[in-house]
């Protein structure tokens, strides 16, 4: 098929679809109203079990399967995106080239971005007390930090400061945990991931039961696989070369 | 609606238009991450600061790297397979 | 101009799609794929938002109430996010062999390629 | 607290992903064989607890409320793992593809560092937790777990340059799919506030189907149809079937496919059966289903690559189930539900056959096998008896599942079903046994050097490394699921059991009932058992000769591409099978705008 084709077809399958999602939005409750059953039950559901951030009890508590699927999602595209980025067969991966080499184009931006991402993190940090969850958010910008030391300076600088295996081991560990502890709860609680910990005084950190727990093990997995998939990406850039292909 | 939060989704739609049109691989990075910039903003204004936070480390920074990595190594790539047929 | 929130999303997954149709590049079709998916961020959003309300975070000073945007779509958004960057890895590096093979990652050209 | 039954589903989802996160950190330190011997005991683990929930499942649905969020009146924050007959089958099928493919992996695929088995773990764990949901969201986590895995699986021989282009595909295709979803999701929220299926087939109950519904339902079907390939969001499959590794095939075309199907059909009774017509949804997914069927028989009538023949041979049978789901009856349910078991047997089988063809001779091109496979005495016994399985010949499961179907579309008053059934079954088997006609017995006019010449798409490399005797363990694995296919027709009472699940999965607000409330449903009818009839039988003996003569018009009326030359219409259906994902997420769009006209337009 040509590009007009193309671009007619879509345009086609395209337009049927926007009219009817445009007539749909009429039907939708006003943007900003006051209509959100989920909520009204989901806040009393949190306090119920002494979580001040509604949104961790959400995602760790009261929908806590879906946090399971969403991140082992996440371990298996990370052990997807290893098997693929693998040095193939006419392919050798060897040490990174010349130690001094800095990415002049990249180095500004880590620059720039280096500070907001510090802050930021201390951030999180420091609302640790107040938002007790946030393994996803925490993991991430840990994850962020760690990576604008290549930014701004090397690959193999990085390399010797973040050898990938510990992560792989963190991120597996991470998904494995969230796993057994939600097996525990069949045992403890009588269902698949319940809140089967003590619970403290609200808004204390521990105050949470298994929330606290599985939002670390995620945290800890978010930071390992992003970890393992930027290094992966490094090492296609870096230091996989076809074999024969002399730099 | 307040005004804010129209000019917020605005600037998201424009700069969601510009990532789709901008055609240069080389600039995919630079403009995905104003794009992810863009969405942090609003998430702020809707009162999702969590969902900010993450979008702040994953789309303006963690994709972005990737897209610019995956560039280079294309390039790179590139480069050795012309080698090759040269020989 | 209650539902403009909701056609911004709409037309962030259509632009998105629209995209990946117009594609010369195999990245470029993987990021537009990600403003698709921004889209359904921004529509989550947009259904769960409150005017005038807070963030559904209590400190140990507020008293829980229900006067706050909604968390569960806060919660969809959050885990989806970062999902998305290890989607996105996944097909990036499925574009990076491709490259690797046929050294071109342009969809014209390899459709061309299988005649 | 003793864990009960319904305990037994979170297990088989949680257990895999544990062991797959172990394998992928020790996967490097293990010797193969202590990879391959876990990644197989925690399947088989998984198959025999599936077995267990089905048999306590009986007719009736088994439930648990994770993290013991049990929901107040009709609402609820917590999310639903259910097992109801149907999804418990499907589950054990998940499990018992899963051993198979692994069991024929053992001596395949030079696996790297327990990457291969963590992936097809993780595959079976989103799968089966695709099956237990009940609740809109969590299907779509699922559902994008299935397809990460998937994606990654598919491109998995990265020296392949088809097989990473066919990952890349699937995996844009499919991706889009599910963020549609996600937005069908999120507006369906926006109006209703909850996201379990009960509590959303509740509030939905009788409201009037306005243009929030149908745009939901448009595009929370997408995703799903997508996975199922109904044509025209179809394409993917082809792509992603030729290239990806045998063992993985067999968990595609098995039943990952098929639990596409499954997302249609679950959502549609327990979210929308009671609001959008039942003759409005009938019509969309006869059309849908009729065009499928014949897209795929004729795609597959084409190909001389055999695993690409496979997939549209797929691609017709998902038309022809998604006819027998259309009927929205339990007979029709219920013989498509027979139809899939059998289905699952004998395509796997014959995708673990083309597995082997390719690794001994390093391609699955009809032409360049030709005569070739002789002495594969064996190899060639199985094949000729999946692909008049295939076709449909008793006692096989498909038989019985489309003598089933075939009635069902009798009694609900569409007489061209069963001749649509017999064609389609009859085109597929026949081009599957044309070719084993040509490989294993050298059968048909030797081909011209210049077809020989012509690059088919992918010219592999071998998938593995064993020559001489065929390993036991791949011989069993086929062995198996043949078996299971035969099994499929012969259980005896498998007719009136299926027509049971059916019975549950139609039952939406039975289901709503139970989940909110805890009413247990009464028992089913004693019906008539569904059976081999005598007009079954004479019809599955139909198209299995039918397969035969058009497998020998393949083999002798001139030559492989009697039927490109005759029409140009196959010629233009060929040239849209491009390749170009630009193409594919274009026909997405019209595929949607199809449905949206064909369930809208009625209501309006």
């Amino acid at each position: 098929m040509n590009r007009l084709g193309r671009l007619l077809l879509f345009a086609l399958g395209g337009g049927v679809v926007s009219v009817l999602f445009v007539l749909a939005t009429f039907d939708l409750p006003d943007f900003g109203s006051s209509i959100h059953l989920y909520r009204d039950l989901a806040v009393p559901a949190a306090v119920q079990h002494h979580t001040a951030n509604v949104v961790s009890a959400v995602n760790f508590d009261q929908r806590a399967i879906d946090t399971f699927g969403e991140e082992t999602i996440l371990v298996a595209s990370v052990v997807g995106a290893a098997a693929l980025l693998r040095p193939s067969a006419d392919e050798s991966e060897r040490r990174a080239p010349d130690l001094g080499r800095t990415l002049e184009s990249t180095r500004l931006v880590g620059y720039v971005l280096m500070p907001v991402t510090l802050v930021l993190g201390v951030d999180v940090v420091l609302h640790g007390g107040i938002t007790p969850g946030g393994g996803f958010q925490g993991g991430v910008v840990l994850a962020t930090g760690l990576h604008l030391i290549y930014v701004t300076g090397t690959y193999p600088a990085l390399e010797r400061l973040r050898p990938v295996v510990p992560f792989e081991v963190a991120e597996s560990l991470g998904a494995a945990g969230f796993a057994l502890l939600g097996l525990l709860g069949i045992w403890t609680s009588g269902a698949f991931l319940g809140n089967f910990l003590p619970l403290g005084a609200f808004g204390q950190i521990l105050s949470t039961g298994t929330v606290q727990v599985l939002s670390a093990l995620v945290g800890l997995e978010v930071l390992g696989s992003m970890i393992v998939l930027l290094s992966s990406f490094f090492a296609q850039e870096i230091s996989i070369r076809k074999a024969g292909a002399d730099q | 609606m307040t005004a804010l939060v129209a000019i917020a989704l605005t600037v998201v739609a424009v700069a969601g238009t510009a990532v789709v049109l901008a055609d240069a691989p080389g600039r995919q990075a630079v403009t995905l991450s104003v794009f992810g910039m863009t969405l942090v903003v609003l998430f702020v204004i809707l009162q999702a600061p969590d969902v900010a936070l993450s979008e702040l480390g994953v789309g303006t920074a963690v994709v972005p790297l990737m897209v610019m990595l995956t560039v280079r190594t294309m390039r790179k790539d590139r480069r050795q397979r012309g080698h090759r047929e040269d020989e | 101009m209650s539902i403009y929130a909701y056609l911004v999303a709409g037309y962030l997954i259509l632009i998105g799609s629209y995209g990946i149709v117009r594609s010369r590049h195999l990245v470029h079709a993987v990021v537009s794929l990600s403003v698709a998916q921004a889209g359904t961020y921004v529509l989550l959003l947009a259904v769960g938002y409150q005017r005038a309300a807070s963030a559904p975070v209590f400190g140990s000073t507020t008293k829980p109430n229900t006067g706050v945007v909604d968390p569960v779509v806060q919660a969809m958004t959050l885990t989806d996010i970062v999902v998305s960057a290890t989607v996105t890895a996944l097909l990036l590096a499925l574009a990076v062999q491709i490259n690797k093979r046929h050294g071109t990652v342009d969809p014209d050209d390899l459709a061309a390629l299988r005649g | 607290m003793l864990p009960t039954t319904a305990d037994l589903m979170p297990v088989v989802v949680a257990v895999p992903v544990a062991m797959a996160c172990l394998l992928a950190v020790l996967g490097r330190a293990l010797p193969r064989r202590a990879v391959d011997a876990l990644t197989l005991l925690t399947m088989l683990g998984v198959t025999v607890a599936t077995v267990v929930l089905l048999r306590d499942t009986g007719t009736g649905r088994t439930y648990t409320w994770l993290g013991g969020w049990t929901p107040h009146g009709n609402v609820g924050v917590g999310i639903a793992f259910v097992a109801d007959p149907l999804s418990a089958g499907l589950a054990v099928m998940i499990g018992v593809l899963a051993t198979c493919a692994l069991l024929f992996a053992w001596h395949y695929l030079d696996a790297v560092g327990g990457h291969f088995h963590a992936l097809m773990l993780f595959f079976a764990a989103g799968m089966e937790g695709f099956v237990f949901s009940a609740d809109l969201f969590d299907m779509v986590v699922f559902f994008e777990l299935m397809g990460a895995s998937a994606y990654a699986l598919t491109g998995f021989h990265v020296e392949d340059e088809t097989a990473v282009e066919g990952g890349l595909n699937f995996g844009l295709v499919n991706s889009l799919g599910a963020y549609l979803s996600l937005a069908g999701v999120a507006l369906l929220y926006g109006r209703v506030g909850q996201l379990g299926l009960p509590q959303l087939g509740e509030a939905l109950g009788h409201h009037r189907p306005d243009a929030l519904v149908v745009a939901s339902f448009v595009l929370v079907m997408t995703g799903f149809m997508v996975k199922g390939a109904l044509v025209p969001l179809h394409f993917w499959l082809a792509d992603a079937h030729a290239v990806a590794p045998a063992p993985v095939c067999v968990l595609f075309s098995g039943v990952m496919v098929e639990l596409g199907l499954y997302g249609v059909a679950r959502v549609y009774f327990t979210v929308y059966g009671e609001t959008l017509p039942h003759d409005d949804i009938r019509r969309a997914f006869l059309v849908l289903g009729v065009v499928t069927a014949v897209v795929g028989a004729a795609m597959c009538l084409g190909q001389r690559h055999l695993k690409r023949l496979l997939a549209f041979s797929t691609i017709a049978h998902m038309g022809l189930f998604t006819v027998g789901f259309a009927l929205l009856s339990s007979d029709g349910i219920g013989g498509t539900a027979v139809w899939v078991v059998g289905h699952a047997g004998v395509k796997s089988a014959l995708f673990l056959l083309a597995g082997l063809l390719l690794e001994r001779y390093g391609t699955v091109d009809e032409l360049e096998l030709h005569g070739k496979a002789r002495d594969q005495r064996l190899g060639a016994a199985l094949f000729f008896l999946a692909a008049i399985g295939l076709a449909g010949l008793p006692p096989f499961g498909t038989a019985l599942g489309k003598s089933i179907a075939e009635d069902a579309t009798l009694t609900s008053g569409y007489h061209w079903g069963p001749a649509l059934f017999v064609v389609v079954s009859a085109l597929t088997g026949g081009a599957v046994l044309r070719f084993g006609a040509r490989a294993y017995l050298g059968l048909g006019d030797a081909p011209h050097p210049e077809e020989l010449a012509e690059a088919t798409p992918g010219d592999e490399e071998p998938e593995g490394s064993v020559s001489g005797r065929t390993p036991l363990t791949m011989l069993s694995a086929i062995v198996v699921l043949l078996l299971a296919g035969l099994a499929a027709g012969l259980v005896p009472d498998i007719g009136r059991a299926a027509a049971h699940a059916a019975e549950r999965l139609i039952d939406g607000p039975g289901y709503a009932a139970q989940l909110l409330s805890g009413v247990r449903p009464p028992a089913p009818e004693p019906e008539p058992a569904a059976v081999w009839t005598s007009t079954g039988v004479v019809l599955s003996l139909l198209s299995t000769g039918l397969a035969l003569l058009v497998a020998a018009a393949g083999l002798w009326l001139r030559r492989l591409r009697w039927l490109h030359v005759l029409t140009p219409v196959m010629h233009r259906l060929h040239r849209l099978h491009t390749g170009h994902i630009g193409d594919y997420v274009a026909w997405l769009f019209v595929g949607m705008a199809a449905l949206a006209a064909l369930v809208g337009l009625p209501l309006m």
